[in-house]
């Protein structure tokens, strides 16, 4: 990726959790202790003001040190969860970037499964991991011969369904669990934020083709 | 002087932290080296990788540390400051699955006896069952 | 608003009741009545029986009190308190048998859906178990 | 009892905790929190500042009142149970004040019954009632006809030797328990100062008498 891209990439995904704090936060009131969206921009701000130093790195390694950065900047347990995420992602990285959509899939597989391990849960828990799961399982089912624009457009309509269906679900893992029954009815914080972090990924790309 | 496993208390309100810290002291003296660390890293309720490795290794000794944390978050973010020490100090680190408060003073009572972290974990763990 | 059982956090430490009151009201904002003390007479760790009582009043409703205690003295103290109370009162105030900041917070969090007090401590109660 | 007499005992009671205040808390300090000590003297100091309003009532309704006392100013787990000592002791006191050493042994029965029920414990347990119920035992099942000395001898005695027995329990109750086995080797600090107030109480009868 050229350092370009990275930089505006990293703004954009530092832009929507800015542009959604309040939204983060009073969705986390709901179900949570309301810190979601202060978390997330604290820990974005920290990875765009480091936006020059990544953009010179390899992506990989890019992607690794942003992972730290949210890891010890968000203060919250969404911080070790993304920042594994893209840790992962790095780690998945192969030499000379992502071939293909596949090769994409298997790196978004791999930080899904860095945070599964990281949060002791997985899908239908409602969590981000309800938006992360379905994303990189439409993805990793695309056809080899999709078009980019078709991937896009799954993977917004992917992150969308699978948001939405946070609402109805109990919370059995974060402290959205400590509701019970009362979590039903509420989209969960974390799913809404790798939902905008999904769109800003798709703005990018869409805009760089 | 025995050598005692210490004390690592982590929470999300650094007020109860330097409370549980101060219950631990009146508990057993300054023979349990007991650090404690609560907020996050704007200094609102949450918790800091980095204070928590800062605590961690403030009163590191291959005998072993002993961490107590509360809700969540805590505990995801001490698991990750444990991984992020120098690999030697690792397997001498553990969190205890008890409660932060009522843990860290059983847990500190044991290690002032001496006791091995694998025991001073089984006691904190032991609290409330 | 919803009629919610209130929380009464008591510790040996001030500095824990203080932070496991932030910690609750950060949970459940204002929605639970939250009231918190620690410290002996003398303003040392321990606790003191007039605070105790002051604290649930502060709060009291008939809807109930939910009390968080730490050690010992703080629950034998707590369970003087509550005798003392009017007797009107004393059947709407219970003691948790749980740790005092995870259980302040879950029971908080229940208390927010405005639980009755029986299933607010069996809520506090569960934690860890 | 008269005014003068009750001022004495509560002043050797006050005296003899404050005399030993440095022995209690290093007791305290072995196998508990180090404030057995200052939780005593805050408590007996207050109650001896109450001297003269508790002189000037009937002696049930003092030794409530000094329970009370106890209560509210010792701020440790031994407020609650030498409070309810002292309650029950007063609740349990005949009109016109015990006839014969019979009548004070049935008052201590049920001060300890209430430290019992206050303490959710029994004597075996390395606490204070390892001093208390001996004592108890001791006076109920001393013949009708014991003289006053013999009584007395045998309260020291008791007690005496009930604290010295404290040392090779193993503390299943209050913080000491928190040692387990390493609680074993060390007297335990409320049994200590109910032996201290038991000497004061002899010291107080022998020189009346
Ligand atoms: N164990 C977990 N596994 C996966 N996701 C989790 C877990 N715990 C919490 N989350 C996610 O983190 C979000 C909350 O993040 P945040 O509010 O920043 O942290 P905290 O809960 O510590 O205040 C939740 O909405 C949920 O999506
Ligand atoms: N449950 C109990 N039953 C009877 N006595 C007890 C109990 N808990 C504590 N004690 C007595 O109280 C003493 C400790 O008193 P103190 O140090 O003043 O209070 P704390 O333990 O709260 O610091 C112990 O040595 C023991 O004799
Ligand atoms: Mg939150
Ligand atoms: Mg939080
Ligand atoms: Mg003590
Ligand atoms: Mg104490």
């Amino acid at each position: 990726m050229a350092p370009d891209d990275l930089r505006d990439l990293i703004a954009r995904s530092a832009a929507t959790i800015a542009a959604h704090e309040e939204e983060l936060t009073s969705l986390d009131r709901a179900i949570g202790d309301g810190d979601h969206g202060a978390n997330m921009k604290r820990g974005f701000s920290a990875v765009a003001e480091q936006a020059d130093a990544l953009a010179g790195l390899p992506l990989g390694e890019a992607l690794q040190k942003a992972g730290m950065t949210l890891i010890m900047k968000v203060g919250g347990a969404s911080g070790p969860l993304y920042g594994s995420l893209l840790m992962a992602m790095g780690k998945a990285l192969p030499d000379g970037g992502p071939a293909d959509l596949a090769g994409v899939a298997a790196m978004l597989a791999a930080g899904v499964e860095a945070v599964k391990a990281r949060g002791k849960s997985d899908a239908g828990a409602k969590t981000m991991l309800d938006v992360l799961v379905p994303l990189a399982r439409a993805l990793q089912s695309a056809d080899a011969g999709t078009a980019a624009a078709a991937a896009i457009a799954t993977a917004r309509r992917t992150a969308d369904e699978a948001l939405a269906a946070t609402r109805d679900m109990k919370a059995t893992k974060g402290r959205a669990s400590f509701l019970g029954e009362r979590s039903i009815g509420h989209l969960d914080p974390g799913a809404r934020s790798s939902a905008l972090l999904v769109h800003a990924a798709c703005d990018f790309l869409e805009d760089r083709s | 002087m025995t050598d005692c496993v210490a004390i690592v208390i982590v929470s999300h309100s650094l007020d109860v932290a330097r409370g549980a810290a101060d219950m631990v002291r009146e508990m057993v003296g300054n023979e349990v080296p007991v650090a404690f660390c609560g907020g996050n890293p704007a200094g609102g309720l949450g918790t800091d990788v980095a204070a928590i490795q800062a605590a961690i290794e403030s009163v590191y000794r291959p005998k072993g540390v002993a961490l107590l944390v509360d809700l969540g978050g805590a505990e995801t973010n001490s698991e990750v400051a444990i991984e992020l020490l120098p690999e030697a100090m690792r397997g001498h680190v553990t969190i205890c699955n008890a409660p932060i408060v009522e843990g860290a003073v059983m847990a500190a009572t044991e290690a002032a006896g001496g006791a091995s972290l694998e025991t001073v974990r089984a006691t904190a763990e032991e609290f409330l069952s």
